[in-house]
């Protein structure tokens, strides 16, 4: 058994792609043995952090770089997109409350990403925002 | 792999039951959306989406499903999920939807939870 | 439709890891609304290059990079390790006639992607190999 | 996404039938192998595969194959693939594996040409 495996992907913007990111990461949880329950929740980081870096990007033909490490300990996830960034002081914290009766239903990846993950951490600047997500394992 | 996002649907009654299969992305969002529009503009009022062949969501999809709430929510009507994988039920449940939806195991007992 | 749409790939040695970059290229056809038929040639190619990729290289965790450039008219398979590489007249041509009552039955990756393909290029030496696989879509 | 490999077998009278589904890599070509070799001891040399279920095969898991064909030439006997998809179909017709093995449509059509 390898002590740490690597996959990496930079990814087009077409149709749930994500997907293919996801069945990489969930290949590599089954040669460590790691149990589908215990990846399941990651399924979700995933997601929510590759179609934000595709959809705020800003950019016309986006590239999306993913890359996983995983460890029998733990899962690194790092999300990169390389479009016009953001302020996470800016981000209001979403409210089910105030989204019913409200137009606007969306806003939940960020909130999703930090509560679902066991750290999260977000580096953005004009040049690009890096997402860098832990979960454990065990 | 999650395949595809496909959905069927039924009536028992009054309930609207929607069974959705693969990936609950924007577009499957939307596609439930419609679907329940459909009945809703018949009157239905009591809902049921059984997720169980859905592995995979993203927020997106999910934004929709705060859409139906929202309708059902106005005319005193109701909506259900069932068959909930694990890690969706924490990200609905981190969302806050239990707050104004029901949660069953399966589409039977949340059918009794609307005929009691 | 975009023009030219690329997915890039760094693979681990897991099993079965090339069905990821396949998966990824049939999301890309899809995409472009090129018919499963013509995508279904390209299996065979990315198959058998990914795996030479792995088993050949000679290292101990090797990581293998895969990139497609896919238009409309064709799709570009990039393969390349990080390992001892080999001289491809070295290699002798499989014969199935030869293989029959012999116990070595392998030997048939690089004759498929040299037949299979609208064009193949080996560039290998003793820091790795890389593969150019040309499969025309039209 | 072609899922992992399984496969089932049957006998028809003296023919053995055996249906793949799944990637046929290193490990299904072996797993093939032996299932052949569990039926060639009791002296079957009439043999099917049907990969329908097969949409992805490597050079690899196709070597085993050749084993098998190797086998029963030597017992006068003989091999049919069933149900290539085309680009297996091409793969194994590069190999020449059809100078040595049959191909048919179907499971059906093979096994007519078995019995007549
Ligand atoms: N990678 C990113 N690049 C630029 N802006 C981003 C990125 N990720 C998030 N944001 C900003 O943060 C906001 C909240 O994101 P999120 O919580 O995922 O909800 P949503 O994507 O539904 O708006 C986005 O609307 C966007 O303004
Ligand atoms: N990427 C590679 N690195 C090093 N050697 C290679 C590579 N690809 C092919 N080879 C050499 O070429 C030979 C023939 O490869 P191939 O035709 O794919 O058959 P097989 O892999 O079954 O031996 C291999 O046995 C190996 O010696």
């Amino acid at each position: 058994m390898d002590e740490n495996i690597k996959l990496k992907m930079m990814l087009p913007k077409i149709p749930d792609i994500e997907l293919v990111a996801i069945e990489g990461m969930d290949r590599m949880a089954r040669h460590m043995g790691i149990p589908d329950e215990k990846i399941s929740e990651a399924h979700v980081l995933v997601t929510e952090a590759v179609i934000n870096a595709f959809e705020h990007s800003g950019q016309k033909n986006p590239l999306v770089q993913v890359e996983f490490t995983m460890t029998l300990e733990k899962l690194t996830i790092f999300v990169r997109d390389f479009g016009k960034g953001f302020k996470l002081e800016d981000i209001e914290d979403p409210d089910i409350d105030k989204k019913l009766g409200s137009p606007h239903k969306r806003g939940w990846g960020l909130k999703l990403m930090e509560s679902m993950s066991d750290d999260f951490k977000v580096d953005s600047n004009e040049k690009g925002t890096k997402i860098t997500i832990i979960k454990n394992l065990q | 792999m999650e395949a595809d996002f496909k959905l069927t649907s039924e009536l028992h009654a009054d309930v609207l039951v929607i069974n959705t299969s693969g990936y609950v992305n924007n577009e499957g969002g939307e596609k439930i959306a419609e679907e329940f529009d459909k009945h809703f503009e018949n009157g239905v009022k009591k809902v049921i989406i059984n997720l169980e062949k859905s592995k995979v969501v993203n927020s997106i999809g999910i934004s929709f499903l705060i859409e139906i709430i929202d309708k059902l929510t106005e005319e005193d009507g109701k909506l259900i999920f069932t068959n909930l994988e694990s890690a969706i039920d924490k990200m609905l449940t981190i969302m806050g939807l239990f707050n104004y939806a029901g949660k069953e195991a399966t589409v039977e007992s949340a059918l009794k939870t609307f005929n009691t």
